[in-house]
């Protein structure tokens, strides 16, 4: 028997409450400018995406229980309550039409981090129970099965034998007192387990001793997509409990977004303590490998290429300056898109929205942000170190006829890596 | 804010006379009395300054007056007292200084005009000057 | 001038009443909410990072002010002229001195009047926008028209008091005042108060973002 | 001669003549009362033109609450004078300071004053009317108010010289002991004059009468009944030292630098942007200087209530109260409550985080 309802929903709006997001909602005078910074309102053209407003119930809990003026208003009846009504028809907005990229809050003049409200907002949706099918099913398969994707360990298991047959490369699962364990998305054991085998290839070469946990190799963490810091919890303490288990230094967040911000930023706050050991981005190793000189790769690639910075990763991550120089490695022909690096446009498919079936129209519409980005680059190859923004894209691409192959940066490092057979 | 209770008395020895303040208030009036000047010529049209309606600064006036100058005409007039009428500097221009019987000064204007109004003599004196004259060679008395 | 002496006598005394009790209480009931320390490891310092974003928000992303070139020329127009008319106008400074004890020189008066006079037709400019920009007339509610006035009326006001386009200037000096009067009634119950709260906005933004070591 | 004239009913132009006034005098005379009046010099024709018909029109002066100051103003600065000439040509028939009579004799002049220019005589009021007890002030037993209604009853205006008559003045001042009203709070059916000021003007007051002697009327008045001519411009727009304001150049005390070269005293408490009188132009004591000129800020004398109008040396934009403590105070109390209005804020947070109840995947789905 579930218990979403309104006053559930409401008592989560006020538990997220903080000094910033009062500070932000004190400070927005409706200017309007992070409507032009939201590919959602750039694309549509249709005001109701502007960011701001996509968080008109979190502002009323706010100004009717957080704010004097607000709470007499109330007591006069001068205010709009927050309602069933009111959240089912903003659910679109907060889920569909935004990808917490947090474009909105790099611009707003006042300051405001409007995405750190969206993904707050979403707790009070989400205990109301209000939030996409496509991104509940994925939470309940994330509890349940332990992906959100539904792939269970024997897959995996399956996926590390058909690697190691093909390469005679070794993947270690669940061995103790390494330095390093390393989580993956469930896209990339489906989609792209090339990932997986340029892993391999560039631990060895660098003689990084590491492993899969057979209990946690999920990076994805649905909770933190759908909003409820209780389902995020619940899936970052199995990474917590395996790499405390295997007693490694450290856990390598794989080339997905928001499994980053999950692992790395939400997660010590979502247990309530700082971890044992310490969360590295794949680039992040990879540019520390480059730069001690355990990484050493040969050759480059002479295509004209680019790199999508995906939002989690670089502007919501910080991981800044290892993909460009990774890229320098083995890319002799970089170009950089137009509003690069913490500025980049999103693939129009995070924060859920790739999980939501409800929002693919519009999501295909919003691509043409990307497309356009594109366009003016006409290049041959779009590097990314997402796989969401990697599917995602690829299927935009698709969609508007555009043919650009679209690789990983891990990937495209292993396959320059010098060959050791040749040393 | 500085309250005037609490401004210290102190004489001070002055060996510097008066600074010399320019409040450039006899500008505009010097600039009102050449479009006089050109009305004057052009069209024939009279014009008269009260310079006691001016918003003058201390010297404003003695610079104005500096300024216009004496011209080659002076003329003096008793009735009412003393008033004196000037043409300056500048032909067409006169300052027309009226005062009392106490010699304190009640009017003090320019007018640009060929001859100033006042220095005319007025037809009700003329008249009068008819009559008295008439009275005067009729009188018994009279030698010439 | 019976009205002139309320404004400036009784009016004052509730506008300043209101004023400063309604923005201590804004301020402190947003302060003290505070926020939960944070266990992720940082990459980098939130207070220098937080500092530089309160100072580098005052300039526009480069995109976005391309993209709303006028809502950022406006803003800036309107803000810094009614900044200058309010700090460097000379009875403006008087009155600062009376009630802080902080005094500076003032500028030529007919300047603050060419910058009034800008600042004004700036703000009809922005009301327009608000009006016609789909975005803003969207967003916009009762309240930013309501603060759009408050914040026009002491501007007109103050270029009529000035230009003494109203008779006797009693009149219009108190109307000056008064409509200054609403602002400070106004401004704490509504987003006026953005003015204080940016400060802490921004560092947030900042202080967050430089967490994860990015400068935001 | 006014005995005399008054015996005759000649006109001004007649009696001018007789005493030997050139045409020329007489042109003279209406030039300086064209400049008496504030009126543009072109205008002089046309004063001739009418001082020459004008006849002499009686005026009953009455004092009620004041200190003869304006009275002072009048005689004193000046001595005999084109106003003086004027004086020769109005019937001065009751002045309680002034005139030789007194006690009964006095109180008849005027009752017969009023008797034989019924309807056209000017009544000139100096003095506030206190409304509280008529003891406060009384004149042969008549209380101010009686004797100001029957007086103006038949009256062809009336002019209340200074700023007690005209707007109640220092004994109107809070906390107004008396109940002082001014004229027009109780002349409400005739047209009445304010020629305000703390004195006023002289030759104001003088102009006012000369162009009643002269048009036969009252002058264009503005919204507090004065005469355009004279309180048509604030001071601070005739002042010479306008310019020092306008270039922000202000002399911040009474003896520096600033002060020395003459600059703005609008810091000093100057009330001239909210005065309106003549004192710029026209100035005191035959035009020798006026108070900016002397170095002190308009007072705003000629402003109704300036006595209570706040400290005559603040600036005129500052707020009467003691804003600095009482906004101590008030930042005190808003500190108190900002605390509580958190601490509320606060509870209510910490009330909703108890109340949180997990959120599980069963939990997903709204409740039916």
């Amino acid at each position: 028997m579930s218990k979403a309802t309104i006053e559930r929903g409401l008592n989560a709006f006020r538990e997220q409450m903080n000094a910033p997001i009062a500070s932000f909602f004190s400070s927005c005078v409706n200017c309007g400018m992070c409507a032009e910074a939201c590919l959602f309102y750039t694309e549509t053209g249709d005001p109701k995406y502007t960011p701001i407003n996509k968080l008109e119930p979190f502002r009323r809990v706010w100004e009717q229980e957080y704010t004097l003026w607000g709470k007499l208003k109330s007591l006069l009846g001068m205010s709009k309550p927050v309602t069933d009504e009111l959240l089912e028809a903003w659910e679109p907005l907060v889920y569909d039409a935004c990808t917490l990229c947090g474009r909105c809050s790099m611009v707003c003049p006042v300051g405001n981090d409007i995405s750190y409200m969206i993904r707050r907002a979403r707790e009070g949706f989400v205990a109301a129970g209000y939030a996409p099918e496509g991104i509940k099913g994925a939470s309940r398969r994330a509890i349940t099965i332990g992906s959100p994707m539904g792939v269970k360990y024997p897959a995996l298991a399956a996926q590390i034998k058909h690697i190691e047959a093909d390469t005679g490369l070794t993947i270690p699962v669940d061995v103790e007192g390494v330095d390093y364990m390393a989580l993956l998305s469930s896209m990339e054991i489906m989609n792209f387990p090339e990932y997986m085998e340029a892993l391999a290839r560039i631990f060895k070469q660098a003689g990084v001793t590491w492993t899969i946990s057979s209990e946690a190799f999920e990076a994805t963490n649905s909770g933190i997509q759908i909003g409820s810091s209780d389902i995020a919890r619940e899936l970052v303490n199995r990474v917590v409990v395996a790499a405390d288990k295997l007693k490694v230094k450290y856990v390598i967040s794989p080339e997905c977004g928001h499994a980053y911000t999950a692992i790395r930023w939400e997660g010590p706050n979502l247990i309530g303590r700082p971890y044992n050991f310490k969360v590295v981005h794949i680039l992040e190793l990879l540019d520390e490998l480059r730069a001690s000189g355990r990484l050493k790769t040969e050759g480059m690639e002479d295509d004209r290429l680019t790199f999508h910075d995906p939002c989690q990763i670089v502007r919501k991550g910080g991981v800044l300056e290892p993909p460009r120089n990774l890229l320098n490695m083995v890319a002799s022909n970089f170009v950089d898109m137009q509003d690069p690096r913490e500025m980049n446009w999103c693939c129009g498919g995070g924060g859920g929205v790739s999980a939501n079936e409800r929002a693919e129209e519009l999501r295909i519409k919003v691509f043409k942000r990307k497309k356009s980005q594109l366009d003016e680059l006409n290049v041959d190859t779009l590097v990314t170190a997402c796989a969401n923004c990697r599917l995602i894209i690829e299927e935009g691409l698709e969609e508007y006829r555009m043919e650009i192959p679209v690789v990983g940066l891990t990937e495209m490092i292993a396959e320059h890596l010098v060959d050791e057979k040749s040393e | 804010m500085q309250k005037l209770r609490d401004i210290v008395v102190r004489v001070e020895e002055r060996d510097d006379p008066d600074p010399v303040i320019n409040h450039s208030n006899a500008l505009p009036i010097m600039h009102e009395v050449l479009h006089g000047l050109k009305r004057l010529h052009e069209k024939g049209e009279t014009t008269t300054i009260d310079l006691r309606s001016i918003p003058f600064g201390p010297g404003d006036e003695e610079a104005l007056l500096r300024q216009l100058g004496c011209g080659e005409i002076s003329i003096e007039l008793q009735s009412l007292g003393k008033s004196t009428i000037c043409e300056t500097l500048y032909p067409g221009v006169w300052v027309i200084d009226h005062y009392n019987a106490e010699g304190e000064r009640i009017a003090l204007n320019i007018e640009i005009n060929r001859v100033p109004e006042i220095v005319q003599s007025q037809p009700e004196d003329i008249s009068d000057s008819i009559i008295r004259l008439n009275r005067q060679l009729n009188s018994e008395n009279f030698a010439c | 001038m019976d009205f002139l002496l309320w404004v400036r006598g009784p009016g004052f005394d509730i506008a300043l009443v209101v004023f400063l009790i309604g923005i201590l209480i804004r301020l402190l009931e947003v302060l003290i909410l505070g926020r939960k320390p944070d266990h992720s490891e940082p990459r980098g310092a939130e207070l220098g990072a937080g500092l530089r974003t309160l100072m580098t928000r005052t300039l526009p992303e480069q995109g976005s002010f391309k993209r709303s070139p006028f809502t950022v020329v406006g803003g800036y127009i309107w803000h810094i002229g009614f900044f200058i008319t309010l700090f460097l106008f000379v009875p403006h400074i008087e009155l600062i001195n009376a009630t802080l004890g902080l005094s500076w020189p003032g500028i030529a008066s007919n300047l603050i009047d060419a910058v009034a006079a800008v600042t004004i037709v700036t703000l009809l400019a922005m009301l327009f926008s608000r009006l016609s920009h789909p975005v803003k007339q969207f967003l916009s509610g009762p309240e930013d028209y309501l603060t759009w006035l408050v914040t026009f009326l002491p501007m007109l006001t103050g270029y009529l008091a000035y230009h003494r386009m109203i008779d006797p200037y009693p009149l219009v000096l108190g109307l000056h005042i008064l409509s200054v009067e609403l602002l400070m009634v106004v401004f704490p119950f509504t987003k006026l108060m953005h003015a204080f709260t940016f400060i802490f906005a921004r560092w947030y933004n900042g202080a967050m973002a430089g967490r994860r070591g990015v400068q935001s | 001669m006014a005995e005399e004239l008054k015996r005759i009913g000649k006109t001004l132009g007649e009696s001018l003549r007789e005493r030997g006034v050139s045409r020329r005098g007489f042109l003279k005379f209406c030039s300086a009362t064209a400049s008496l009046m504030a009126l543009p010099p072109a205008m002089a024709p046309a004063i001739a033109a009418s001082l020459e018909k004008a006849k002499r029109p009686s005026v009953i002066w009455l004092s009620f609450q004041e200190c003869t100051g304006c009275t002072e103003s009048l005689t004193r600065s000046h001595s005999p004078s084109v106003e003086n000439l004027i004086f020769d040509h109005i019937s001065l028939d009751y002045h309680h300071t002034l005139q030789v009579a007194s006690g009964a004799a006095a109180e008849a002049a005027r009752e017969a004053a009023m008797h034989e220019n019924e309807g056209q005589y000017i009544v000139v009021v100096d003095g506030s009317i206190p409304l509280g007890n008529p003891g406060y002030s009384a004149i042969a037993g008549i209380s101010n108010l009686q004797m100001l209604e029957e007086t103006v009853a038949g009256a062809a205006a009336v002019v209340a010289v200074g700023t007690c008559a005209a707007f109640g003045g220092l004994p109107q001042a809070s906390p107004n002991p008396t109940g002082a009203v001014s004229v027009s709070d109780i002349v409400k059916d005739k047209p009445v004059v304010n020629v305000s000021g703390c004195p006023p003007i002289p030759t104001v007051i003088t102009g006012v009468l000369a162009h009643f002697l002269t048009f036969g009327s009252l002058p264009e008045l503005d919204s507090l009944g004065r005469p355009m001519v004279f309180f048509g411009k604030s001071i601070h727009d005739r002042c010479y030292r306008r310019p020092f304001y306008d270039k922000g150049l202000f002399a911040e005390t009474f003896d520096d630098e600033g002060a020395r070269k003459g600059w703005c005293l609008y810091r000093l408490g100057c009330k001239g942007p909210m005065t309106y009188n003549a004192c710029a132009t026209t100035k005191w004591n035959q035009g020798a200087s006026w108070p900016v000129e002397s170095g002190h800020g308009c007072l705003g004398c000629s402003e109704p209530n300036f006595w209570d109008a706040g400290g005559f040396y603040n600036a005129l934009s500052i707020p009467d109260s003691d804003i600095t403590r009482q906004a101590a105070y008030v930042a005190g109390a808003g500190v108190a409550l900002g605390a509580a209005a958190g601490a509320i804020n606060r509870n209510k947070q910490s009330k909703a985080a108890s109340a949180h109840e997990t959120v599980t995947i069963d939990d997903l789905d709204k409740q039916s």
